[in-house]
C-alpha cells in the first residue's frame, strides 16, 4: 500500500534520514519504535511532505501505486493518508466540532460528512459530551480521541499516528489503542510512531526499529519482543560494553 | 605586502582624482538666467507643490517674448518633501553645482529658516517666500524680499471686518498649531485688544487630525457667531463638515490660504459658499487683462494644472524679480538687480501693491477680502486695505 | 546536610498536576540522573529549579539556599547552569561568543568601559582576555577547536549539544542541569559524552543532575536515580534498584496485562 | 585561514594588516574628503554621518537587542533640542551640552525601556511609536522649546561662549571634521561594546532571552540598558544634526523619520555595524540625492516622462522617488534577508578566490 | 454637549475600530502588522473615486466594483511581497509593509496628484436622520454604526459557521495542524489579506467622506486604529471594535477638556493601559514555552 524507497531528508545541513525504505501492506497495524530523534517523526512528516519544500532530497514514496513524494500536502489528504501529530495539535480555540469538522476539510459531501460525524461522536461518547467545549480545555486523553477523530473524518486509507500514548495514564493508553485496533479492523491501515514498546508490539503485525535515522531491525512483534537488544535498547541492560570502551584519544592540540 | 602595494596605488590615485572645488557658481551667463524654487512635491506638504509649478508659467511666458534682455530663463523645481534638512540639501545643489541667480517663493517656513542664512552668505536673492513670518523680514536680510502679507496684518484686517461690518458680537479662533495659526492668532488678538473685545474662544488643531469634533464642539458651546481661522485646506474641510454634522453655522472667516473656492467647496462639498476670506491675488476668474494672459499661458503649458490660488500664487510671487530683471538691463548683476528691488514702488500684477526699501523688504501690507459665492465665484467684499495697526510700519 | 535538594516541588499547569511532591537529595560531586516517559514532567522540574516556572509548592535548596522565587538570572549567579532540551543556543553567535556568555557572571565590563576598549591593556580587553582563556581550556576539553569561530547555526546537532554543554560548564557552576544531553547523537558521539560527562564529574567537581533517555548511558554513569511517571516519583535509588522495579519497566515497556 | 597566536586578536579592531591598511586608507579618504568633493556635497556627507551616529545605535537596539523601536525620532528629537537650548540658556559649551543632552536622551531611553521588558511586537511599537509622537507633541506645545515654530541652533562652540577660549565652528567643512571624528569614536565603540560582555549579553536576549536569563543576564537591566545605549546614540545624532541643519522645528522629528531610521537598519543589514552604516548611507543618499529629480536621469528619465504623459499625470512624477524606495526596500527583503550586509558577504567571498 | 461628544466619539472611534478591524485579521494569520494597510484603503477609495469622475460611472456600480479591487489588491500584495519573502523576521515583514506603504502612496500620488479631492460617497456627513423623535444623527454616523456592526456580526458568523471561517481561524492557531486537514495555507493568507483589505477599503471611504481625499489621508487614521487594535489586544475582533470606541470617547472628551494635548492622550492611555496589560485589554497573555 505504502511503499518507501530509499529516502533522504535533510534539516538544513544536517540528514536526519540516512536512506530509509520500507513497505506497508493493507489492512496491517505497522509500529514504528526508536528512541528520541531516531527519526520516526520525520519519516512521517517525510511522507506527510510537511517539511520544506524540496525534502525529501532523494528517494520515492508511492501509496497505492502513485508517487506522492513531489504532492501537496492537501493532495496527499485526499488521496488518502490522515496523520495524527505528536502532542495531538489539536486546534485549542476551535470547539470540538470545529476540529472534527476541520477533519473533513478537503471533502465536499454534505451528507457524508455529517454522518461521519455522527459515527464519529458515536464512536468516542466523550467527545459528544463535550462537543462544545474548546478543544485546548480537553484533557490529554480526550485531546488524544478528538486528534483521532479527526483524522478519519478525511476517511483515510491509512492512518499515521505520531506516539499516541504519549503522556496518557496506563488506562487510557489501553483505551486509545484498542480504539486503534478497532479502527483497523474497520479496514483501516495503520502506521505507529510509539514509545510504548509492549503497547505497540502487542497491537502490531509489524514493526520497524529505526535509530539514527535508519531502520535497524524489521520484523515481527513476536520476534521482536524476545530480543535482547530491544530490552536493552529501552531499559539499558547493557549486555555488553561498545566497541570503543572508555578509551578516549584526546588530541591536545593547542593553538599557540 | 602585494595588498598592501595595491593599496597605496589606489589611495595615491584617489587624490590625483581631479574634481571641481570651491564657491558658489555665478547665476547667469550671456544666454541664460537660472531661477529656482524649493517646495513639496510629495510627501503630507504635496498640495502645496503646485507653487513651484506656478512660477514656471511665468518663466515661460517671459522666455516666449524672447527672455529678459537676450537671456533666457532657466527654471529648477527641487523636492524637499517639507523637510528642512532636505531642502538645505538641494538649496546647496542648487547654488553650488548649479549656479542659481535668485529663488523665488518657497513653502515652509521652517524650510525658509534653514536657508535663509545661507543665501545671504552666498549673495542669492530671494523674492516672496510663499510663507509670511516676522523673522524673514525682521531684521531685514539684504537678499530676501517678502511678498506675502504678514498673517498678523491679515488677522487684523479681518477681524476689523467681522466687527466693523459683519457686527460680529462673539468671536472665535480656529488655529492651527504652527507658525502660521500662532501668527495669525496673535494678530486677531491685537485687534481685539484694539477694540476692547475679547475671544470667546481659542481652539487649536495639529496639521494632521483628522477628527475635530471636540474642537468643534467648543466652539459651538463658545456661541461664537463669527469663527476666523487659520488652519489648512484639510483642517478646515474636517472642521467645517463636523460644525455642520453638529448643527454649527456661525460665519466663516478664514486667511488667504484657503481662498480657493473652487477647491474648497469641492472638498466641502458645498460647505464653502458664504465662506469670507482674505486674498492677496486678484480673484482666479477676474478678466483683467493680465490675468486672462496668464490663464491662457496655463492651459497652453500646462495643461493637467488646475487653476488655482496657489498655483497663481506661483506667478505672483515671480512678478517683481521679473519686473526688477527688466529694470536692471543687459547688464546684469546682482547689485543690479537688488537696487531695483530696494527701489521697488507700489509694483502691482496680480497681487497687491509691492513696495520695497533698503529698510523694510516686507513688500505688501493690503489684503482683499472676498467671499465665496454661488458656484464658487469670487465676490470682493473690500478692495485691498491696510492694517493701520501693523507695529513694523511704525518700528522702521 | 545534603549538597543539593528538592523538597515537596509541586506545579499544575491549568488544574493538571505536572509534577506532584517530589523530593530528592545529592550528594556533592555526584552524577543524580531523572528517567521516565516523555511527559512525565523532567523537564519541568528543571525548569522550576532554573528558575523559569515558579513551583505552587516545595523548596530547592541549594547548599542550605533556598532557590524558590528568585529570578533565573540570580539563579545562575548562585551557581545553577543547565542545558535544554531542544538546544537553545544563540543562533546568530558564533560557538566562542556562545560560550563567553558562560562568563556573564564572572565578567564586570559595562558600556563604557566596553565602548573604550582601545587596545590591549584596557581594562575590558584584559578582562576580555583573561576570560578567553577560560574558555580557551573549555574549548580543548570538548575538543571544540576547528568550530571555535563557525556560526552555531552552521553546526551540526551534535555539536550544538556540546557546545550547549561548553556553555554551561563557563559558568562554573556548583550544580549542572543536563537535559537530554545525548538526544540526537550517534553512538559514537554518546559514547563520548559519557566519558565528557564522567570527566566534568571529576576535573570540574560539580553535581550533575541528568535527564536522559539513552538507558545504556544512564545505568553506566549515574550514582543514583529517580524514576518518575505522570510527575509522582516512582523511586529513587541506585542503577541496579530502579532497573529492577517492576513499576519502572511497566512505565517503560507499558503495562503488561 | 589566519593563525592566531593571541586572545586578543579575536576582540581587537583590526584583524589583519590587510584590514589595518584598507581602513587606514578609508580614513585618509574620508579626512580628505573636502579636498575633492564639492562643498555642497559636504553637507550631504555631513547628514550621512550624523544618520550613520543614529542607525549604528538604534542597530543595538533593533539589530542586537532584538527589540523594536518606532519611537527614535523622538530620541533624535531630544538630542537636537537638549544641545542647542543646553548652549543658549546655560551657555554651556558644545561637548559638555550634546553628552548632557544625549544623557537625558538615555534615561528617557530607559523610562521606555521600562514597559519594553514585559511588550513584545506590534505592543511595543506601539508604545515606542506613541513616545515618538509624545515628545513631538510637547516639544511642540511648549514655548521652552521654541514651539512650533522651531529654533536656530545656536553658534556651534566647543569652547567656552564669550571668551577667551571661545571656539567656535563654523561651514559644513569644519562641522564635518567634527562629525566624522565623532562618527568614528561612537562607531568603534559600538563595535567594541558589541564584542564584549554587554554586547553578547544584548545579542543572547534577541536570540532567546530564557537561555539568556538561565546563563545569567539580567533582563531588565540589559534590556533597558540596550533602550538607553540606542537612545545615547540618537541623542548624540540629534545633537549634531541640529547644528548640521541650523534650524529644526518639531515636525522635522515626525514618525516618518522614526520610520526611516528603521529602515536605514534593516536594509542595511540587522546585528552588524557595518551593515547599519552601509544601510544609513544608501538611504540617505537615495533620499537626497538620488531620488530627486528623476526625469533629469539620463535615459530613465525620458521613459518616466513617456509613462506619466501616458498613464499617469507629469507633475506627479517627483512620487517615483517614494516608489523606487520602496521597491527597493521590498526587493532587499525579499532576496536578501541579511541586507546589504548579505550582499557585502558575498562579494567578499567572491573576490577572495581573486588573484589579489 | 454631553451626548454629542459622546456619539461623536463612538462614531469616529467605530470607524478606528472597523479599520482597526482590518489590522488585526492580518495580524492574527500571518504575524504582520501591516503598515501598508492604509494606503490600500486609500488607494481603494482613489480607485472608486476615479471611476466615479474619470469614468462618470454612478456610485453603486463604483462602489461594489472598489470592493472587488480591494479584494484583489490585498491578495495581490500578499501574493507578490510577502510570499516570495523566505523565513522573513518580524522586522522584515515590517520593512516589506512599509515598503509597499510608500509604493501605493506613490503609485497614488504620481496618477492623481497631491492636491485634495472630494470623496463623493452616499452617505453625507450633514443630512441628519431623524431616528425618533429628539433625536437625530447624520447619515455617516448611522451609516458607520450600521456598517461596524454588519462587518462585526458578518465576520463572527464567517468565522463561527463558515468551513472557510473555521479553517482560518484553525490556520492561525495552529499552521503545522492545518496542513495536515489539507487545509491550503497559502490560499488561506491570500484571502485574509483580501479580506483585510476589503474591510480596510470601507472604513477608508467613510474616513474620505468624512475628511478629504488625497494619496497621504490615510496615515494617521491607520495610526489610530492600529492603535485601537493594540488597545483590543490585537487577537478578538469585537475586542478591537471596543479598543476603536474606547479610543475614540478618551480622544473626544479628553479633547474636549484639553484640545491642546489631544492629538496625543489616546497615544499616552494606550501605553500606560499596555504597560499593565501588555497584550491589551482582550486577549491573554501569551507565555512562552521551552
Amino acid at each position: 500500500m505504502l511503499s518507501v524507497k530509499n529516502i533522504e531528508t535533510w534539516y538544513d545541513l544536517i540528514r536526519a534520514l540516512h536512506g530509509i525504505s520500507f513497505e506497508i501492506k493493507q489492512g496491517d497495524i505497522v509500529a514504528l519504535l526508536g528512541s528520541n530523534g531516531a527519526g520516526k517523526t520525520t519519516t512521517l512528516k517525510t511522507i506527510m511532505r510537511l517539511l520544506e519544500d524540496d525534502q525529501p532530497e532523494k528517494g520515492t514514496i508511492e501509496f497505492m501505486g502513485k508517487r506522492i513524494d513531489r504532492m501537496d500536502t492537501e493532495e496527499i489528504v485526499r488521496l488518502g493518508i490522515s496523520y495524527v501529530p505528536e502532542g495531538r495539535e489539536v486546534f485549542p480555540e476551535l470547539t470540538v466540532m470545529e476540529n472534527i469538522q476541520m477533519g473533513a476539510y478537503t471533502r465536499k459531501d454534505r451528507q457524508g460528512i455529517k454522518d461521519d460525524i455522527e459515527g464519529i461522536l458515536k464512536q468516542f461518547p466523550i467527545l459528544s459530551e463535550r462537543r462544545n467545549q474548546q478543544a485546548g480545555h480537553l484533557s490529554g486523553g480526550e485531546q488524544q480521541m478528538l486528534a483521532i477523530g479527526r483524522a478519519l473524518m478525511s476517511r483515510p486509507k491509512l492512518l499515521m499516528l505520531d506516539e499516541p500514548s504519549l503522556g496518557l495514564s496506563p488506562l487510557l493508553t489501553k483505551e486509545i489503542f484498542a480504539i486503534i485496533q478497532r479502527i483497523n479492523q474497520e479496514g483501516v491501515t495503520i502506521l505507529l510512531v510509539e514509545q510504548n514498546v509492549n503497547m505497540a508490539l502487542k497491537y502490531s503485525h509489524y514493526a520497524f526499529l529505526m535509530e539514527n535515522g535508519r531502520i535497524v531491525r524489521a520484523d515481527k512483534p513476536e520476534v521482536l519482543r524476545e530480543d535482547d537488544d530491544v530490552k536493552e535498547f529501552y531499559l539499558g541492560i547493557a549486555t555488553e560494553t561498545s566497541a570503543k570502551g572508555y578509551k578516549r584519544y584526546r588530541r591536545k592540540v593547542r593553538f599557540r | 605586502m602585494k595588498k598592501v602595494l595595491v593599496a597605496v596605488m589606489i589611495l595615491c590615485a584617489a587624490f590625483l582624482i581631479p574634481m571641481a572645488a570651491g564657491a558658489a557658481k555665478p547665476g547667469f551667463d550671456d544666454k541664460e538666467i537660472r531661477i529656482a524654487q524649493w517646495g513639496p512635491q510629495t510627501g503630507p506638504a504635496a498640495p502645496w507643490g503646485s507653487v513651484a509649478r506656478g512660477s514656471d508659467i511665468l518663466f515661460k511666458i517671459i522666455n516666449d517674448e524672447g527672455g529678459i534682455h537676450g537671456r533666457k530663463i532657466k527654471y529648477f523645481i527641487r523636492d524637499d518633501q517639507y523637510n528642512p534638512a532636505q531642502t538645505k540639501a538641494v538649496v546647496k545643489e542648487l547654488v553650488e553645482r548649479e549656479g542659481v541667480f535668485a529663488f523665488v517663493g518657497g513653502v515652509s517656513a521652517a524650510a525658509g529658516m534653514a536657508v535663509k542664512g545661507y543665501l545671504a552668505e552666498n549673495k542669492v536673492i530671494w523674492v516672496g517666500p510663499a510663507t509670511a513670518i516676522n523673522e524673514y523680514v525682521f531684521p531685514v536680510q539684504p537678499y530676501l524680499f517678502g511678498i506675502y502679507p504678514l498673517y498678523e496684518d491679515e488677522a487684523s484686517i479681518l477681524t476689523k471686518y467681522a466687527v466693523e461690518k459683519l457686527k460680529a458680537k462673539k468671536i472665535a479662533f480656529f488655529y492651527q498649531n504652527d507658525a502660521y495659526g500662532k501668527s495669525g492668532l496673535e494678530g486677531c488678538k491685537a485687534r481685539m485688544a484694539k477694540l476692547k473685545m475679547k475671544l470667546v474662544e481659542e481652539s487649536s488643531v495639529e496639521p494632521g487630525e483628522k477628527d475635530l469634533s471636540s474642537q468643534m464642539l467648543r466652539l459651538k458651546k463658545s456661541g461664537a457667531d463669527v469663527v476666523i481661522m487659520w488652519v489648512n485646506p484639510t483642517s478646515a474641510t474636517i472642521a467645517l463638515k463636523t460644525a455642520s454634522t453638529i448643527g454649527f453655522k456661525p460665519q466663516w472667516i478664514s486667511s488667504n490660504t484657503l481662498s480657493d473656492y473652487p477647491l474648497m467647496n469641492k472638498i466641502t462639498g458645498g460647505l464653502w459658499e458664504g465662506v469670507i476670506t482674505g486674498a492677496f491675488a486678484l480673484a482666479p476668474d477676474s478678466d483683467t487683462p493680465l490675468l486672462k494672459k496668464y490663464r491662457e499661458a496655463a492651459k497652453k503649458y500646462a495643461p493637467e494644472e488646475r487653476w488655482g490660488t496657489f498655483y497663481m500664487a506661483g506667478i505672483l510671487f515671480a512678478e517683481p524679480l521679473i519686473e526688477a530683471l527688466k529694470k536692471a538691463g543687459p547688464k546684469l548683476s546682482t547689485e543690479a538687480v537688488l537696487k531695483q528691488l530696494n527701489s521697488m514702488k507700489k509694483f502691482q500684477g496680480i497681487g497687491p501693491p509691492v513696495t520695497w526699501s533698503p529698510d523694510v523688504h516686507q513688500g505688501s501690507d493690503s489684503i482683499m477680502i472676498q467671499k465665496c459665492g454661488p458656484n464658487s465665484t469670487y465676490i470682493t467684499l473690500q478692495d485691498w486695505t491696510t492694517n493701520e495697526l501693523a507695529t513694523w510700519k511704525k518700528k522702521k | 546536610m545534603a549538597h543539593f535538594k528538592v523538597e515537596h516541588l509541586s506545579i499544575a499547569f491549568g488544574g493538571i498536576r505536572a509534577v506532584n511532591d517530589v523530593s530528592f537529595e545529592i550528594e556533592h560531586n555526584k552524577i543524580f540522573s531523572i528517567i521516565g516517559p516523555n511527559g512525565s514532567g523532567k523537564t519541568t522540574i528543571f525548569n522550576m529549579i532554573s528558575g523559569i516556572y515558579k513551583p505552587n509548592e516545595g523548596e530547592v535548596v541549594l547548599e542550605n539556599e533556598n532557590l524558590v522565587g528568585l529570578r533565573p538570572d540570580t539563579i545562575a549567579r548562585k551557581g545553577v547552569a543547565r542545558t535544554f532540551q531542544n538546544i537553545q543556543l544563540f543562533g546568530n553567535a558564533t560557538v566562542m561568543d556562545n560560550l563567553m556568555l558562560g562568563r556573564h557572571i564572572h565578567m564586570k565590563t559595562g558600556i563604557v568601559s566596553g565602548a573604550c576598549m582601545w587596545g590591549k591593556r584596557s581594562r575590558a580587553a584584559r578582562e576580555e582576555i583573561r576570560h578567553r582563556e577560560v574558555i580557551e581550556h573549555i574549548i580543548d576539553f570538548l575538543d571544540l577547536q576547528s568550530l571555535r569561530d563557525q556560526f552555531v547555526s552552521n553546526l551540526p546537532y551534535g555539536k550544538r549539544k556540546l557546545v550547549e554543554l561548553g556553555r554551561a560548564l563557563a559558568l562554573e557552576p556548583k550544580v549542572l542541569l543536563l537535559d537530554e544531553p545525548s538526544a540526537g547523537m550517534n553512538t559514537e558521539e554518546k559514547d563520548d559524552l559519557r566519558i565528557w560527562i564522567k570527566d566534568i564529574q571529576e576535573d570540574y567537581k560539580v553535581t550533575i543532575l541528568l535527564i536522559e533517555h539513552d538507558m545504556n548511558m544512564v545505568m553506566g554513569i549515574s550514582d543514583r536515580i529517580l524514576a518518575i511517571n505522570q510527575g509522582v516519583k516512582i523511586i529513587e535509588g541506585t542503577p541496579q534498584e530502579v532497573q529492577k522495579h517492576p513499576d519502572v519497566v511497566a512505565a517503560y515497556l507499558g503495562e503488561e496485562d | 585561514m589566519d593563525m592566531k597566536r593571541d586572545y586578543y586578536e579575536d576582540i581587537e579592531l583590526f584583524k589583519s594588516s590587510t584590514v589595518l591598511v584598507w581602513t587606514i586608507i578609508f580614513l585618509l579618504f574620508l579626512f580628505t574628503l573636502p579636498l575633492y568633493l564639492p562643498s555642497y556635497n559636504i553637507y550631504l556627507v555631513n547628514i550621512i554621518l550624523v544618520n550613520v551616529i543614529l542607525a549604528v545605535g538604534l542597530n543595538i537596539l533593533v539589530g542586537y537587542t532584538g527589540q523594536i523601536s518606532l519611537g527614535h525620532a523622538g530620541f533624535f528629537a531630544v538630542g537636537a533640542y537638549g544641545t542647542s537650548l543646553i548652549m543658549m540658556h546655560l551657555h554651556f559649551p558644545f561637548p559638555a551640552a550634546i553628552i548632557i543632552a544625549a544623557l537625558i536622551a538615555a534615561f528617557l531611553g530607559f523610562i521606555i525601556g521600562l514597559p519594553a521588558l514585559r511588550l513584545e511586537g506590534p505592543y511595543l511599537a506601539i508604545a515606542t511609536l506613541g513616545f515618538g509622537l509624545t515628545i513631538m507633541h510637547i516639544i511642540g506645545r511648549w514655548e521652552i522649546f521654541g514651539g512650533r515654530m522651531g529654533i536656530t541652533a545656536p553658534p556651534l562652540d566647543l569652547g567656552i561662549p564669550n571668551s577667551s577660549l571661545s571656539f567656535v565652528i563654523k561651514g559644513d567643512v569644519q562641522i564635518y571634521y567634527l562629525i566624522l571624528i565623532m562618527t568614528i569614536l561612537l562607531v568603534i565603540g559600538a563595535r567594541n561594546l558589541m564584542k564584549t560582555r554587554v554586547g553578547r549579553a544584548f545579542m543572547s536576549i534577541r536570540d532567546d532571552d530564557i537561555a539568556a536569563e538561565v546563563m545569567g543576564v539580567n533582563l531588565t537591566i540589559f534590556k533597558t540598558m540596550s533602550f538607553a545605549v540606542s537612545a545615547f546614540y540618537a541623542g548624540i545624532a540629534g545633537g549634531l544634526y541640529g547644528f548640521v541643519v541650523s534650524f529644526f522645528d518639531p515636525f522635522s522629528f515626525n514618525l516618518i523619520l522614526s520610520i526611516i531610521f528603521l529602515v536605514m537598519v534593516v536594509v542595511g543589514g540587522l546585528g552588524s555595524v557595518l551593515g547599519a552604516i552601509m544601510g544609513a548611507v544608501l538611504i540617505t543618499y537615495l533620499q537626497y540625492d538620488l531620488l530627486k529629480n528623476v526625469e533629469n536621469l539620463p535615459y530613465l528619465g525620458g521613459l518616466l516622462v513617456a509613462i506619466s504623459k501616458q498613464w499617469f499625470t507629469v507633475i506627479g512624477l517627483a512620487n517615483f522617488g517614494g516608489i523606487a524606495l520602496g521597491l527597493i526596500m521590498i526587493a532587499i527583503v525579499i532576496f536578501e534577508p541579511l541586507g546589504m550586509f548579505g550582499i557585502w558577504i558575498r562579494i567578499k567571498k567572491y573576490w577572495k578566490t581573486w588573484p589579489f | 454637549m454631553f451626548e454629542m461628544l459622546l456619539i461623536e466619539g463612538l462614531a469616529i472611534g467605530a470607524c478606528y475600530g472597523l479599520f482597526g478591524v482590518a489590522v488585526a485579521i492580518i495580524y492574527k494569520t500571518s504575524d504582520v502588522v501591516n503598515f501598508a494597510q492604509g494606503e490600500m484603503g486609500m488607494m481603494s477609495t482613489f480607485v472608486a473615486y476615479h471611476i466615479m469622475t474619470a469614468y462618470g460611472w454612478p456610485f453603486y456600480i463604483a462602489f461594489p466594483a472598489t470592493l472587488i479591487f480591494a479584494i484583489l489588491l490585498g491578495m495581490a500584495i500578499e501574493f507578490c511581497f510577502l510570499r516570495p519573502a523566505k523565513e522573513p523576521t518580524v522586522l522584515g515583514l515590517l520593512i516589506l509593509t512599509l515598503g509597499a506603504e510608500m509604493l501605493l502612496m506613490g503609485l497614488a500620488g504620481w496618477k492623481w496628484g497631491a492636491e485634495q479631492k472630494d470623496f463623493p460617497f452616499l452617505l453625507s456627513v450633514h443630512k441628519t436622520v431623524e431616528i425618533f423623535p429628539g433625536f437625530a444623527l447624520n447619515e455617516w454616523t448611522i451609516g458607520v454604526f450600521v456598517l461596524t456592526t454588519v462587518v462585526m456580526v458578518l465576520l463572527f458568523l464567517f468565522f463561527r459557521y463558515s468551513k472557510l471561517g473555521i479553517a482560518m481561524r484553525a490556520t492561525q492557531q495552529n499552521e503545522n495542524a492545518a496542513k495536515i486537514m489539507g487545509i491550503k495555507v497559502e490560499r488561506v493568507f491570500s484571502i485574509t489579506w483580501g479580506m483585510s483589505s476589503l474591510i480596510g477599503a470601507l472604513a477608508a471611504m467613510f474616513f474620505a467622506a468624512r475628511s478629504v481625499l488625497d494619496p497621504n489621508f490615510m496615515m494617521e487614521p491607520f495610526m489610530r486604529a492600529f492603535a485601537a487594535a493594540v488597545l483590543g489586544g490585537l487577537t478578538s475582533i469585537p475586542g478591537v471594535v471596543i479598543g476603536g470606541l474606547i479610543l475614540g470617547i478618551i480622544e473626544n472628551f479628553f479633547g474636549y477638556a484639553w484640545p491642546e494635548w489631544k492629538p496625543i492622550v489616546a497615544f499616552v492611555v494606550i501605553i500606560l493601559i499596555i504597560t499593565v496589560r501588555p497584550s491589551g485589554l482582550f486577549s491573554k497573555h501569551y507565555v512562552k514555552k521551552v
